[in-house]
């Protein structure tokens, strides 16, 4: 039984179709990348799961419960937690603060010294957050989308910005908490090094439909994929 | 009630005279300006003075002119060394500019109320069917139009234009792309105060002027900012022209609430659409 | 143009924001028609070199120096029309203005030159094709095109590119690369700021190393292997 | 008496020196000294000296309150000064508890003197109700047989214009619409347009101010004061007159005092205040100063400045030989009676001022007490 | 907030009740006691104008439809109905917090300056409907507000004279601001403070953002209320002019004057205003203008505001852990 699941999904910004029709489903514990060309829908399918999007076609299930009309705080309490493509954090708040923050409303509770030394945040604790670099930022995005392990992660494009080793170490980290707590990841990204490092599954989107969907070295084989987004990267 | 219409268009470009300075300035620099309404109070004030040597036209020269270079040293002065900091300081400081303005008139004009004859030229009254009507209320719609015309000309046409739009939005990425923003902005601030003041002017021979103009003013000129959305003069003029004719229905129809009118149909507008009419894209 | 004059020199330059110390006697130089890559990890002060260059943060001791003339208190539109044009970390669109427009004002420092708003659609046609559409109604990689592009419409002597490749898919990373390389080629100099060592290998001849603002490791990259690049970068 | 006092008597000059009504703040300020000066110079006060001390009441109660509190606390328990109706009436409240006294020479609001009043708060100025006791009479005697009103929209406009219309139907006039305009109103061009349409011969005004002032000019240049014949409350007054021009010629209204007034006391009053001030009185000086010197007399009387004592010596205090001629403190409702005019705008010399047509008697003039007023 | 800071805080309040009992019995001066009564009203009604800039990023130009509100209320409740005085006062100030609540559901949806312009209409409509309704208000004239002679089982007079109200002003100014610092620690507090920032990321963490404004909103206009019953009692007497739009903007300066560094900054700016107007208003008619320098030299040399200025000159430097790494 599939932890999310979106059917015929489709979503229009004014005359143009940024979704058409688009059908997921991402089991439980899995590590799902979502790939494909600029403009190809991505970011725009997260929203429209994670509840940022409205006024969307097609409904949207959440183990087994449709999600469809809540607003994004109710999605986020039922464990549905997502990170942000343009970093987005509380600019005046301390780091530490607004990682607390995110503690309070999280089921695992979350310890937020531990949270602070995972993301190598201790430095800027005590900061706001306005006022640390942007990779500082990019890295606080996804500690309080991850503060108290929620069940389901949609994260877009959590390694832009961050360093070849960032990059790695986040990969792992992902991979660990999906092999151990059983988190279920669905992630943005462009940094094929990641996304082949740890996917279970790709789905490739393309002018806002399915391009194609399969385990890693089969989506990294198909010369459409090649052609509308690998290139040398293949 | 055609009359009725006309005399709502006449009122409704005036409100667009009177406010787009304000809109002007709020779009290029994020400043609530507080002193809009002494700017304006300003201007009628140099204006009445010169007229009495050169006449309604010298007047409104003077004002649009000095009022101009009090807007750039405004920029200068003020302004300038407030950016980045808190907008309710901005919007404090505008305030006590106001009040040392009003202050400023008191001494030097006095406290009491002043009338100011409309040019001989556009004085009298046109035949109209039925009716008669001034023709200094058709050039004040005149006035309102080319006003609103030259700064959507300006404003869109010119590439001055498309770097105040940028640089309303982030003015030190403005500048990475080449802009002198202060120039720019004092440019702006100083258009900006010259409109404020020539209204001032232009708005005296229907509104006698005194140290209470100011007040008087502001609250409207926010109204039509806000409704219009704020920053958008297109906003700004259609939100005027609707203020215009919503004032003479609610005299007609309405009179027991035709001060609270302007006010309702703010809250209408913005629990409508939160930014305003043309706010969705600031 | 002398391919060996430096088009940008930093010499021994400290940088802050506010009280903050970040860079600490930075040097380097870029030449015309050379690229020059700045590594590093997050937050050791690459973005601030930029920000230096451009008056963002405070300079304080030493020498910025542009086409040989030093910059003492550089603001951010004379180094647009002193030639350097930059595609900023964070892309930095303006909501306000269409993708066209966006790319006009790109154009505002005056400089006659090879790229217009035809060249730049043509390099990324989506952007022609959502000529008209607000800067940020783009997607994520779009709108870094958008970026990008305006930074070509200064037709720039110095192009700085600060994570260009941020959020692109692989397939335009490989049409940057060629992009940047046909500049070079024309003369135009490229300091490139970048975590995507691919994109590096195939642009840059030159990188620097940047660890806590200072520059800790500086050299070519003809013959140096991803792996020992990736250890350079890690210290 | 016995404790007779000395050193000076304190008053306190309670008014607005800044803001929309500083002009009337200034009015006060100069019959306040003026009077003064005089009384020292006449001997009234006995040989005590007059000390007065002004306090910013602004435009709003709450603020005269704070600043009549602060020159009662400072020892001047004599007030006197405050513009609007609204600050008379927060002070009035206050005066038992202060230990203090009001006289009002400006506040023209009948509540004053009607339901509000009391033993400590006295009027030397016409109210309303004596304004409105002119026009009855005045009225018949015009041709004009169809009228509209146009009044400010708050108590005093709303008040006036009801008094009009009993005044009007007593009269066999037939009104045929009332249009009131918010305070503020900036364009008047829609009532305007109003009137015109109805096509009236007489137009009742109840406008003041700079109000009064936009609205004249405005109907000037739609051509309607030539169509209509306009008669107003205090829209045509000495301030208002300046600030609208030629056009207030010929405009018809209620004179509460002119300087052309044909009495010995006005001649001399209006003399000395011209060598003074270099200018004419006023219609709210020429009041406050007949206050003041009701306010010297009362003291004189009493032979203390102690609040209460002056309070009850000005109780149906008379004075024969005023600018108005004879004018009585009214013990019932503390209101003064005096006489009041009816007339237009006109050129004097080669100013424009109210001139007087008809004078009303201060017996007729002076309504009777409200049954509202219980002294306590 | 933890138990230590509780404590402190009781105490401190308790002493600073102490500190007004002391200035009541020593200072003998009426003027400067009536003063310091008023300059109380306006604290409170500044705090919170202040409470919600800082809380909820909103500036308000309509509190003083809050804070004249009361006023109203209870001077028509004591004349059309047979309450007791002891119980009308509470149901006011709940009816303008429920009020409030309801306005704010509303209007919290709307930001930035448009917010501001939403509450001037609210004060706007207060203000007309004062002016207008003549038989409950009594118009521009104003209401004088008929109280018993005893409330709360102390004479009338108690509150009308400038020793009595002083302390009373005093305690309950003492117990707002408490309560406002108390707030500002509290969950409530710090979740207003990131919605402020981010809306939208703090709906992401599982967070509902439009309610917890609309609270702060009503608990801002309990404060103001709260002056503005003070104010009634004080002065027996309210009239349009209290709810009108400049009487906002003045609490809107001293609110900024003070800073929001600091929860109890409005209070501080709104006693340096008040007493710099009544001192100015003495001694030159220039005092508009000399204000209008004023606002400019503090908000201009003091971006933290008044607070910042004195916790800095304490030493206290609040936000000096963040400047010094
Ligand atoms: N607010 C908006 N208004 C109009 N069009 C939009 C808006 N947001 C996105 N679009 C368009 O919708 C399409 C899909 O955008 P989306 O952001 O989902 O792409 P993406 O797959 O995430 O791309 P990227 O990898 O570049 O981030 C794009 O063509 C974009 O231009
Ligand atoms: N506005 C600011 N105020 C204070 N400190 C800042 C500011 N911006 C950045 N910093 C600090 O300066 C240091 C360098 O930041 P910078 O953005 O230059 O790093 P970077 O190398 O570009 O990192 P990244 O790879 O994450 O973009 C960081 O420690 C950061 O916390
Ligand atoms: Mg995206
Ligand atoms: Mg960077």
């Amino acid at each position: 039984m599939p932890i999310l699941e979106a059917r015929a999904v489709s979503k229009a910004y004014g005359g143009f179709l940024a979704l058409d029709n688009v059908n997921l489903t991402v089991e439980p514990g899995e590590i799902r990348a979502l790939i494909g060309p600029n403009g190809a829908g991505k970011s725009t399918l997260i929203d429209v799961l994670s509840g940022r999007a409205r006024g969307h076609a097609g409904q949207v299930f959440f183990q087994d419960a449709e999600i469809t009309p809540l607003a994004p705080w109710a999605r986020r309490l039922k464990g549905l937690a997502r990170s942000f493509q343009k970093t987005s954090i509380f600019p005046a708040l301390s780091v530490r603060a607004q990682l607390e923050l995110a503690a309070r409303k999280a089921e695992a509770g979350g310890d937020v010294g531990e949270t602070l030394a995972e993301f190598g945040l201790e430095g800027v604790a005590e900061r706001p957050a306005g006022a640390i670099g942007y990779g500082d930022q990019r890295r606080l995005d996804l500690a309080l989308a991850l503060t108290g392990r929620p069940s389901l992660l949609l994260l877009d494009e959590p390694a832009a910005g961050l360093s070849f080793e960032e990059s790695m170490k986040l990969a792992k980290a992902l991979r660990e908490m999906a092999n151990r707590r059983g988190v279920t990841v669905l992630l943005v990204e462009h940094d094929m090094e990641v996304v082949f490092a740890i996917a279970d599954t790709i789905t490739v989107l393309q002018l806002g439909k399915v391009l194609a969907e399969g385990p890693p070295a089969q989506v990294r084989a198909d010369p459409r994929v090649v052609q509308a987004y690998l290139g040398s990267a293949a | 009630m055609l009359i009725q219409i006309l005399n709502g268009l006449v009122y409704g470009t005036f409100l667009f005279a009177m406010a787009s300075g304000l809109a002007l300035m709020f779009g290029l620099r994020r400043i609530v300006n507080f002193a809009h309404g002494a700017l304006y109070m300003l201007g009628a004030y140099f204006g009445y003075t010169a007229a009495k040597l050169a006449g309604f036209w010298g007047g409104l020269l003077v004002a649009a002119l000095g009022l101009a270079v009090l807007g750039v040293a405004l920029d200068i002065l003020v302004f300038r060394p407030l950016r980045g900091r808190d907008p309710l300081t901005t919007l404090l400081v505008t305030f006590g500019l106001a009040l040392i303005s009003e202050d400023f008139i008191q001494t030097f004009w006095g406290n009491d109320t002043h009338s100011f004859a409309e040019p001989a030229l556009l004085s009298g009254v046109v035949q109209l069917p039925g009716t008669t009507f001034p023709i200094y209320r058709l050039a004040i719609v005149a006035f309102g139009i080319l006003v609103a015309g030259g700064l959507a000309f300006w404003l869109t046409r010119s590439k001055v234009g498309l770097y105040v739009r940028a640089a309303s939005h982030d003015p030190v990425i403005a500048a990475v792309q080449g802009v002198d923003t202060d120039r720019l902005s004092a440019l702006v601030v100083g258009v900006g105060a010259a409109l404020a003041g020539m209204a001032g002017v232009v708005a005296a021979p229907i509104l006698s002027i005194s140290p209470a103009m100011a007040a008087d003013i502001l609250v409207d000129s926010f109204i039509v900012v806000v409704i219009g959305g704020l920053g958008s003069l297109g906003g700004a003029f259609a939100a005027a022209l609707i203020l215009g004719q919503i004032n003479v229905l609610g005299v007609v129809f309405l009179p027991e609430l035709t001060a609270l009118l302007p006010f309702l149909l703010m809250m209408a507008v913005l629990i409508w659409r939160p930014t305003g009419l043309a706010g969705s894209r600031v | 143009m002398n391919a060996h004059a430096p088009v940008l020199a930093f010499e021994g330059v400290d940088a802050f924001y506010g009280a903050a110390h970040i860079l600490h006697g930075v040097s380097f130089q870029v030449r015309a028609g050379e690229s020059v890559a700045i590594l590093g990890r997050n937050g050791v002060g690459k973005t601030t070199i930029v920000n230096t260059l451009l008056g963002i943060a405070r300079h304080g001791a030493g020498a910025i120096r542009f086409h040989d003339r030093a910059i003492e208190r550089p603001r951010p539109y004379q180094a647009a029309r002193a030639g350097i044009g930059v595609a900023l970390q964070g892309r930095k669109l303006f909501p306000n203005l269409s993708v066209r427009e966006n790319l006009m004002l790109g154009a505002a420092s005056n400089r006659a030159g090879a790229w217009t708003l035809d060249g730049v659609f043509d390099l990324f046609p989506v952007l022609r094709e959502r000529a008209e559409a607000p800067g940020t109604a783009l997607s994520g990689g779009q709108q870094q095109m958008l970026a990008i592009g305006r930074a070509l419409m200064a037709n720039p002597d110095l192009l700085v590119l600060d994570e260009p490749s941020e959020g692109l898919a692989p397939v335009i990373v490989d049409e940057l690369a060629a992009v940047f390389g046909a500049l070079n080629a024309k003369g135009t100099a490229l300091l490139l700021i970048e975590q995507n060592l691919s994109l590096v290998e195939r642009v840059s001849r030159r990188f620097a190393v940047l660890a806590k603002g200072r520059v800790v490791e500086e050299g070519s990259l003809d013959g140096i292997d991803r792996t020992s690049l990736q250890r350079h970068i890690a210290i | 008496p016995a404790y007779a006092q000395s050193g000076p008597v304190k008053i306190g000059v309670a008014t607005s020196l800044t803001g929309p009504y500083a002009d009337l703040g200034e009015e006060v300020k100069r019959a306040v000294t003026f009077a003064a000066k005089e009384a020292a110079a006449k001997g009234t006060l006995k040989g005590r000296t007059v000390q007065y001390e002004f306090a910013d009441a602004e435009t709003d109660p709450e603020v005269a309150r704070r600043a009549s509190e602060k020159l009662v606390l400072g020892g001047y328990k004599l007030l006197v000064g405050l513009i609007s109706s609204a600050q008379g009436l927060a002070v009035g409240g206050q005066l038992e508890k202060w230990d203090a006294l009001y006289l009002a020479t400006i506040n023209k609001s009948n509540k004053l003197t009607a339901d509000a009043c009391n033993t400590r708060m006295f009027r030397a100025n016409h109210s309303d109700a004596m304004d409105m006791a002119v026009i009855g009479p005045w009225l018949k005697s015009r041709p004009e047989k169809d009228w509209v009103i146009m009044a400010a929209d708050y108590a005093w406009g709303r008040d006036s214009a009801e008094e009009f219309t009993k005044a009007a139907k007593v009269a066999g006039k037939n009104l045929k619409a009332s249009y009131f305009a918010p305070i503020g109103t900036k364009d008047y061009a829609p009532h305007i347009q109003q009137i015109k349409d109805q096509k009236a011969q007489g137009m009742w005004v109840a406008i003041s101010g700079r109000d009064a002032i936009n609205f004249g000019v405005q109907a000037d240049q739609f051509g309607l004061l030539k169509t209509i014949f306009p008669v107003s409350q205090s829209f045509a007054v000495p301030l208002t007159i300046k600030g609208m021009g030629p056009i207030a010629e010929g405009i018809w209204g209620i004179i509460n005092y002119s300087d052309g007034l044909d009495t010995p006391a006005n001649k001399a009053f209006v003399a000395a205040w011209k060598k003074e001030f270099n200018r004419d009185p006023a219609n709210f000086e020429a009041e406050t100063y007949v206050g003041m010197q009701l306010l010297f007399a009362a003291v004189a009387k009493a032979g203390s400045d102690e609040p209460e004592k002056v309070a009850k010596a000005l109780e149906g205090l008379s004075l024969d030989d005023t600018i108005f001629g004879k004018v009585t403190m009214r013990a019932q409702d503390h209101q003064l009676i005096m006489p009041n005019y009816m007339g237009k705008v006109g050129k004097v010399g080669a100013e424009l001022k109210p001139v007087i047509e008809m004078a009303v008697d201060g017996s007729i003039a002076t309504p009777a007490p409200d049954p509202s007023c219980k002294m306590k | 907030m933890n138990r230590g800071a509780f404590v402190k805080g009781v105490l401190m309040a308790l002493a600073a009740m102490a500190l007004g009992w002391v200035a009541s019995k020593t200072v003998a001066s009426a003027l400067v006691m009536t003063l310091l009564a008023q300059s109380c009203f306006y604290a409170l009604f500044a705090l919170g104008v202040g409470l919600l800039i800082r809380q909820n990023g909103m500036v308000s130009f309509g509190h003083a439809a809050f804070f004249g509100l009361p006023g109203y209320l209870i001077g028509i409740g004591l004349k059309q109905t047979d309450i007791p005085i002891e119980l009308l006062i509470p149901l006011v100030v709940l009816a303008v917090t429920t009020f409030a609540f309801l306005v704010g559901l509303v209007f919290v949806r709307v930001h930035g300056i448009a917010f501001g312009m939403l509450t001037l209409a609210i004060g706007q409509a207060v203000y007309e409907a004062s002016t207008r309704l003549r038989g409950l208000t009594g118009g521009h004239d104003g209401l004088t507000i008929k109280f018993p002679r005893e409330l709360f089982g102390l004479p009338l007079k108690t509150f009308q004279q400038p020793h009595g109200m002083f302390l009373i002003a005093w305690c309950v100014l003492v117990i707002v601001v408490t309560l406002v610092i108390w707030l500002a620690h509290s969950r409530l507090g710090r979740l207003t403070e990131a919605i402020r920032e981010n809306e939208e990321r703090a709906g992401f963490l599982g967070y509902r953002t439009l309610w917890p404004r609309a609270v702060i909103f009503a608990i801002s206009a309990a404060t103001t209320a709260a002056g503005g019953v003070l104010f009634a009692l004080y002065n027996a007497y309210i009239s349009p002019e209290t709810v009108y739009w400049t009487s906002s903007g003045s609490a809107l300066i001293m609110a900024v004057l003070g800073g929001s560094v600091a929860p109890w900054g409005p209070v501080l700016g709104s006693m340096v205003y008040f007493f710099l107007k009544e001192a100015l208003g003495d001694v030159t008619t220039h005092w508009l203008g000399i204000i209008g320098i004023s606002l400019i030299v503090v908000t201009v040399s003091f971006p933290q505001g008044l607070s910042g200025l004195a916790m800095r000159l304490l030493g206290l430097g609040a936000r000096r852990r963040h400047a010094d790494s």
